[in-house]
């Protein structure tokens, strides 16, 4: 939310869209469904609305006919689900990163490339969230001459998880893939792993991957790994003008939520110019569109390679590594971006 | 059949079962003294383990002063909530109260995200990382200590039950209020102490279980699985707590193993179910009196 | 003679509208209900349609743990049963907006029923978990049976249509669902002045009694427990129409309690009670919204605080009502007619 | 006042024989025979804890004899369910009054007619004119035969919970006449009650079993009560049988004396408690 | 009889209201001196034991109040005092409708009772003096108390004033389903009590014969109100106490249930 803001503040001190000022409506969700549908409503039929930023995957889901019904607004949300990621169901939808299979695509190519034949397992929770992207990802994995030896599932609620870890031992992989989760059970993992002094090294996806997750994990979470589909505030890379902008407007630190708002409103920006300067009206149709027409498109830096959006997401990400010793996430490999 | 790894899928169930039993164990006193499900036990677990953290990682306080501190914390909401909310109850439908605790529930979850927002959190970790091994067996450090916790403080309440007037002044006054007083029993003081004791537990099981699953305003589902815990036990007897703690402790990690993690639940409640079916008041409740 | 007379002044001291004038504000009602669509913009009227389906479903759950006594934390469960009878109905077989309906309603009814087994032997409380149990069990189905439920992603329901009209919009759906839940309510009342609203209360009051004065227990039990998940299929249903999608995620276990709540503030064993409950659970969290927004000004983060304080509110306001109007809002109600002696309803 | 005539209903006749019932050790019957001959009134006397309320439990299904048999009017009713033998014509009073609280009077008196009437599910969701007819003559009943017969027409839609101990029985009693009873057994009807209050209580037995021709079985402390209108009176102790026949020979009985009535004599208990007095 | 000796309870014209709404007791008095048994009769309904409930402060758990008038026991004002804290200064109520608890064994039912001692010097208390009274609570002492029948409840009942060792007692129908031989038991046991250790007692009794045979002094009330009072013997003598609760037929002696007409003779007391 304070990513969008401060874009859309960004954008109309730049002079707005095609001479248009862009207007933020903003209600809070609390991420559950009928509030967010309820929310959907109120903003819609209060304020003309062209672009919405929705939460859950549930509410995309749940909100997806509507939207079709309608044919005016273009949404993005904050999931990833690949279920979203499928321009004929969701034509009017779009995600500012790659969902969660091209997520661990990602990490499969930076497996693959570490080493050869690895042994892979997946450890997942029982939630719609977790078995997202697990049955495609082991396929993939196949494909890629990787060796599954194991797929963990966690209930929901778990707390405990050492009937997980002596599977995980039993299974002593190379690499670990979680998915599903933010932090729980994550740091009882590694601890656990590291008494028993498994070899295995822990990756995540993006929920995963701020620092405050791991601020006061301490020593377990050192070189855990994962994919991040853009910078991190404090990156000074001389390529990443805009990080120096929101740095400026955000002395704090600002989470990876902050900077998928901020490039969300990016895009759905530049749709909007793209759809106004060809003289089309601003309708969900038009506005997808223009929206597939970016290519090779700078970001300003929140993201390190200039992106494309071939369908409903941006299939481009980078390897961190977490270091316990600054407490800070650490490039571990270079921009990574799939190619269908 | 691999059987070491039996053995320490056994051992891990055994302890997380512990856990349960612990947190189970603040229902039953509540229970007993005052005929109410506290649905929030959970929420109040949760809040221990946060208090804990403010204490230890937010104060900088040492573990040692943190816990009682925490545990402490514990029983004064349990205090509060007592003498605010359930004393006004008295008479009401079992029902009306239990809502009033799922309220409770509610109102402290949104608290805690207020005050520590809604993301995760992990406990500075106080209780060493060298793992256990039983024979062959390994056993989790922190999963061991809770259960070594749990073993003590149940066995010293089952005792207390055994050998304390106290505990039939308990359930005089669960069984009726007026003839309670009327035996010179302070009603009002047992209502308070059962709180008190029950939430400072519970407070104290939020400790443990943050230490070992890390902290977030949504760990109060951990209370749902000790309340199927209590459920099978008897909602007013200790022994089945401990009990039951340790059984669905097993189930759980058996079937999580075994089936897959997503049969956990399943497998519990589908239990749960049969089991009410033959013993429509736990292993080892007490029968309500049906007479005409 | 006296018989006559007395027949006569029995019928209206029977009926459920005594008084003239509660008639006159039944009238009323009924007006304001048939116009409130065309002056309410979809945002009022999409709440209007959720607290319609909320209520219905809410006047079911109050049958079995208001009148019968037999507490249940299944309802979202039984609701979610009958959203997907529709969904499969619907995509499947393709038969007509109405008859999916009743159809949804029966399907949860049969699995009420299954649910409503223990009851017989399991009391109070211990019957109150069982069925969150019940509601977890039938969670699991709906995310592993994938071929009619279609797993964690959900399916899709085609837009209702009745007379070729789609009924798409909240608008349209209004001169449903509203119907449909006022012929609910009315069945509710009427059941209550009858043998069988009597059994229920006294099996809600003394069972075994009950059985002795020569109510069957277990056939009533299930009666009650079809009967209120038949109400939940029914409103599942609608709800399936309503938001066109069906996923695992659609009814969770805290809406059960939602329910309950609902029927606890609106006033356990009145009619009118999940009327008024259900519409207030459902309104305030979006007032709050207007409060929130009014106060923005003052507070400028207030918005970010918004969804811990509707938690702190939602349970905030269970506990002020049992506490401090442990009849709920129906006493209240009923103590403002004892002061002016006129209302629709007769509770 | 209107008098009621349910001719309909012959009063019944109940034979038990050889009844035995325990509770884990406990023998709380032991081969009980006895009977209740068509429109008298029996009395069931014993001292506490005799059984003659699990009797009462038996008779009414709620508790399952060990052996024995249980017969209506010749036919054996021992294994049907509650409700079954409600039907039947067997209906009781409770010794803890079991009325249904959340209930007015009127409605508890009518859900004793349940067993009784016919409307369905559908038909009650729909309150379609069967149900109708049905709820009104059911209501029209009520009031000419019950209500106006035991005088609580003044707290008809009184919820039961506020009204006083005596009212409370009256109203069980009411309900129990609701039920169309041909066997009407009564469980201490005027325990709690003074004189004034057991007289009327008495009236309103004497008129059920003579005006409504309904046979009667009660049990009861009250000698005084038991012995002037009960036409057969039976005494149970530990379980078993140990006298029965008419009051003024059972009274008589040495046996029942020492296990039940004691001295018997009001006079002369006052006597040895005033004496206590003199001694302190 | 003289009125002169300390009263150990009394009660100046109290009003008792349930639910802020039904008023029950209209200005009831009522003196229960030291070592006196006082018999209180009434009719149901009248507020016999809503009185009792009043004295020993346990109208509130039934949404009742007392709006005025005063109590004070051992000369103590009572509305300061909390319900236990009564119990523990000696006064014990035995209530109406035998409230034992249901859950508990016989035996865990007087170990209750035992909380009336504390903070009282004294020897342990011990169950033999119940057992002995009532034998039949020693067979069943582990049992169930839920599991008695209606008499052995009513004996329990009883059996745990006798464990608390009160000064005075308030029994609430103690006769309430007994058998005959039991009542007078209970009765000889009631004077004993009283006569024996000297504890008084406000005793609420149906069957006023015996009930009038114990007691030293007697009220009579109607509605809320005292009608009539006096030694026992005087009352004994009234013409409608003969009547309507002694069940005497003007001279005839005793009248029998057959030959009750449909007509009631009402109250004088009442018009
Ligand atoms: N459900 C039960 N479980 C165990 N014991 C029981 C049960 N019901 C009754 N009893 C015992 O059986 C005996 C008879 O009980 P019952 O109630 O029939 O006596 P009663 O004749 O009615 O006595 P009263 O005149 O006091 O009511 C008693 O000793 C009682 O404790
Ligand atoms: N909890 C209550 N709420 C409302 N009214 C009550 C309550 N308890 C008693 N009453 C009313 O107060 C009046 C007196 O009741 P109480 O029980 O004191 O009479 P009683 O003299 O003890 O009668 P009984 O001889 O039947 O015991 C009755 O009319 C009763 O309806
Ligand atoms: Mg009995
Ligand atoms: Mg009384």
């Amino acid at each position: 939310e304070a990513g969008i803001s401060d874009f859309v503040k960004i954008a109309n001190e730049a002079g707005g869209v095609a001479g248009r000022k862009l207007r933020l409506a903003y209600e809070d969700t609390a991420y559950k469904v009928d509030q967010s549908v309820a929310v959907f409503n109120k903003l819609t039929t209060q304020n003309d609305i062209h672009l919405y930023y929705g939460d859950s995957t549930g509410f995309a889901k749940t909100i997806n006919e509507e939207l079709n019904r309608r044919g005016s607004i273009l949404m993005a949300g904050a999931s990833f689900g690949s279920e979203l990621n499928n321009p004929e169901k969701y034509p009017f939808q779009f995600m500012a990163g790659p969902d969660y299979v091209e997520m661990i695509a990602i990490l499969l190519e930076y497996i693959a490339k570490q080493q050869k034949g690895a042994k892979i397992v997946f450890v997942n929770s029982d939630t719609e969230f977790g078995r997202d992207p697990i049955e495609a990802s082991v396929k993939r994995a196949k494909e890629m001459g990787l060796d599954v030896v194991g797929q963990i599932v966690t209930p929901p609620t778990a707390v405990d998880v050492s009937t997980e870890i002596l599977k995980l031992r039993r299974a002593n992989p190379d690499f670990t893939i979680f998915h599903g989760y933010v932090l729980a059970p994550l740091p009882e993992f590694l601890s656990q792993a590291k008494q028993l002094g498994l070899k295995s090294r822990f990756m995540g996806t993006f929920w995963s991957m701020d620092n405050s997750l791991w601020a006061n994990v301490g020593a377990p979470a050192d070189g855990y790994m994962g994919v991040m589909p853009y910078r991190y505030y404090y990156d000074t890379a001389p390529d990443a003008p805009i990080l120096e902008k929101i740095r400026k407007l955000r002395p704090t630190y600002q989470a990876t939520g902050y900077m998928q708002g901020f490039l969300t409103a990016m895009l759905m920006t530049e749709a909007a110019k793209r759809t106004l300067e060809a003289g089309k009206a601003l309708d969900a149709k038009n506005l997808k569109a223009s929206l597939n027409t970016i290519k090779d498109f700078d970001t300003g830096g929140i993201i390190g390679v200039p992106i494309s959006i071939p369908g409903n997401s941006v299939p481009v990400g980078r390897i961190y590594s977490y270091s316990a010793a600054e407490k800070q996430m650490k490039p571990a490999s270079d921009w990574i971006s799939l190619k269908k | 059949m691999d059987w070491l790894f039996f053995a320490e899928v056994t051992l891990a169930g055994l302890g997380s079962g512990a856990l349960l039993a612990l947190t189970a164990l603040a229902f039953v006193l509540i229970y007993k003294a005052t005929r109410v499900i506290n649905l929030a036990v959970g929420e109040i677990l949760m809040l221990g383990g946060y208090l804990f953290f403010a204490f230890s990682a937010g104060f900088g306080l040492p573990v040692w002063a943190a816990i009682p501190l925490a545990i402490a914390g514990g029983g004064v909401v349990g205090a509060l909530v007592e003498r605010a909310l359930i004393r006004p109850m008295l008479g009401e439908t079992p029902i009306s109260v239990f809502m009033v605790t799922v309220g409770l529930g509610s109102v402290l979850m949104g608290a805690v995200e207020l005050v520590w927002n809604t993301d995760p959190r992990a406990l500075p970790d106080f209780m060493g990382a060298t793992p256990v091994f039983i024979g062959e067996a390994y056993v989790s450090r922190k999963i061991a200590i809770g259960f070594g916790v749990a073993g003590v403080v149940i066995t010293l309440f089952l005792l207390l039950f055994r050998f304390w007037r106290g505990g039939v002044a308990l359930r005089a006054t669960a069984s009726d209020q007026a003839a309670a007083y009327s035996c010179g029993i302070n009603v009002p003081g047992v209502f308070s102490l059962a709180w008190i004791v029950a939430c400072a537990t519970a407070a104290g099981a939020g400790i443990l279980v943050g230490a070992i699953g890390g902290i977030s305003p949504t760990m109060g589902v951990f209370g749902l699985s000790a309340l199927v815990v209590v459920i099978i036990g008897g909602l007013d007897s200790v022994l089945g707590a401990l009990v039951g703690g340790l059984l669905i402790g097993l189930v759980e990690a058996w079937a999580g193993t075994f089936l897959g993690g997503e049969f956990k639940l399943v497998t519990t409640f589908s239990l749960l179910i049969a089991g009410l079916m033959i013993r429509p008041y736990g292993l080892f409740g007490t029968v309500e009196i049906e007479r005409l | 003679m006296r018989i006559a007379t007395a027949k006569e002044t029995y019928v209206a001291d029977e009926g459920l509208l005594t008084t003239n004038t509660q008639r006159a504000w039944m009238i009323i009602l009924a007006l304001v209900l048939v116009l409130a669509p065309f002056v309410l913009n979809a945002y009022w009227l999409y709440l209007a349609c959720l607290v319609a389906i909320n209520v219905a479903s809410a006047t079911g759950l109050n049958i079995l743990t208001g009148y019968t006594g037999l507490v249940s934390l299944g309802q979202a469960a039984f609701m979610a049963v009958g959203a997907y009878a529709v969904a499969f109905l619907d995509g499947h077989l393709g038969t007509p907006f109405l008859l999916n309906i009743f159809a949804a309603g029966l399907v949860a009814a049969a699995v009420g029923v299954l649910v409503g087994v223990p009851s017989l032997r399991v009391k109070g409380l211990y019957l109150a978990i069982a069925t969150i149990a019940a509601s977890f069990i039938l969670h699991f189905v709906f995310t592993h049976w994938v071929s009619v439920t279609g797993g964690m992603s959900g399916v899709n329901v085609a837009p209702a249509r009745l007379f070729g009209i789609e009924l798409a919009s909240p608008f349209a759906l209004y001169f449903v669902i509203v119907p449909i839940t006022a012929v609910m309510v009315l069945g509710a009342a009427n059941l209550f002045r009858t043998r069988i609203g009597r059994a229920f209360i006294a099996i809600r009051d003394r069972d075994i009694s009950a059985e002795v004065l020569g109510i069957p227990l277990l056939q009533y039990k299930l009666m009650s427990f079809a009967l209120s998940s038949f109400y939940a299929g029914v409103a599942g249903g609608m709800w399936a129409y309503f938001f066109r999608v069906v996923t695992p995620e659609s009814f969770p276990f805290a809406t059960s309690i939602f329910f309950l709540a609902a029927v606890i503030v609106g006033g356990l064993g009145t009619i009118l009670g999940p009327i008024l409950g259900a519409a207030f659970m459902t309104l305030v969290p979006e007032l709050l919204k207007y409060v929130v927004e009014w106060l923005g000004p003052v507070f400028p983060n207030a918005g970010a605080a918004l969804s811990p304080v509707r938690t702190i509110v939602f349970g905030a306001l269970i506990v002020f009502f049992l506490v401090f109007e442990p009849q709920g809002l129906a006493e209240i109600v009923r103590r403002i007619r004892r002061f002016f002696h006129l209302w629709p309803f007769k509770t | 006042m209107t008098r009621p005539a349910p001719g309909t209903l012959a009063p019944a006749h109940l034979a038990v024989s050889g009844l035995s019932l325990s509770f884990g050790g406990l023998k709380a019957l032991t081969d009980v025979s006895f009977e209740v001959r068509p429109g008298t009134i029996t009395a069931l006397i014993g001292p506490n804890g005799a059984g003659k309320t699990s009797l009462f439990n038996c008779i009414s299904g709620f508790y399952r004899p060990r052996e024995g048999h249980i017969r209506l009017d010749g036919q054996d009713i021992t294994h049907t369910h509650p409700p079954a033998r409600a039907r039947a014509g067997l209906a009781r009073t409770f010794q803890n009054i079991a009325l249904f609280k959340g209930m007015t009077v009127l409605d508890n008196i009518k859900l004793g007619r349940h067993a009784h009437m016919r409307t369905n599910l559908l038909q009650a969701l729909a309150y379609w004119s069967a149900a109708r007819r049905e709820e009104m003559e059911l209501r029209a009943e009520v009031e000419r035969q019950i209500i106006d017969f035991l005088e609580i027409d003044h707290i008809r839609n009184k919820p039961v919970a506020s009204l006083s101990y005596g009212l409370q029985k009256r109203v069980e009693l009411a309900r129990a006449l609701a039920m169309r009873p041909r066997l009407l057994m009564l469980d201490e009807p005027v325990a709690g009650m003074n004189r004034e209050e057991t007289e009327d209580m008495a009236r309103f037995i004497l008129d059920v079993k003579e005006e409504w021709g309904i046979s009667i079985l009660m049990v009861e402390h009250d000698m005084g009560m038991v012995m002037d209108i009960s036409d057969h009176v039976v005494v149970l102790n530990f379980g078993k049988v140990i006298a029965q026949g008419p009051p003024a020979q059972v009274q008589g009985d040495p046996q029942v004396a020492a296990a039940y009535l004691g001295s018997g004599n009001p006079a002369e208990l006052m006597r040895r408690l005033s004496a206590i007095g003199e001694a302190a | 009889m003289k009125m002169t000796a300390k009263p150990i309870l009394e009660i100046s014209n109290i009003e008792v209201v349930y639910n802020r709404t039904v008023q029950v007791l209209r200005g009831l008095s009522l003196r229960v001196e030291e070592g006196q048994v006082v018999a209180l009769l009434g009719s149901n309904g009248a507020g016999k034991s809503t009185t009792l409930k009043a004295v020993s402060n346990l109208l509130q758990l039934e949404d009742g109040a007392v709006t005025a008038g005063a109590i004070a026991f051992d000369g103590a004002p009572l509305a300061a005092l909390t319900p236990h804290g009564l119990v523990r200064r000696g006064l014990f109520h035995v209530m109406e409708g035998r409230r034992i608890f249901e859950d508990l064994t016989v035996e865990e039912n007087l170990v209750a009772a035992t909380y009336a001692l504390t903070g009282r010097a004294g020897k342990p208390a011990s169950f033999d003096a119940v057992y002995a009274y009532f034998p039949r609570l020693y067979e069943r002492r582990s049992g169930r108390a839920g599991y008695l029948s209606g008499g052995e409840q009513q004996m329990l009942a009883i059996g745990r004033a006798l464990v608390a060792e009160p000064k005075l007692i308030l029994l609430d129908e103690p006769s309430l389903g007994l058998s005959p031989k039991l009542v007078e038991e209970i009765f000889t046991i009631i004077a004993r009590i009283n006569r024996e250790r000297g504890v008084s007692m406000l005793l609420v009794e149906q069957n006023a014969a015996v009930a009038l045979a114990v007691s030293h002094y007697g009220y009579i009330m109607e509605t809320g109100k005292i009608v009539l009072d006096g030694p026992t013997e005087r009352l004994m003598a009234d013409e409608d106490v003969r009547e309507f609760y002694l069940g005497m037929a003007g001279e005839r002696g005793e009248k029998s249930y057959r030959d009750i007409k449909h007509y009631k003779r009402r109250k004088r007391w009442l018009s």
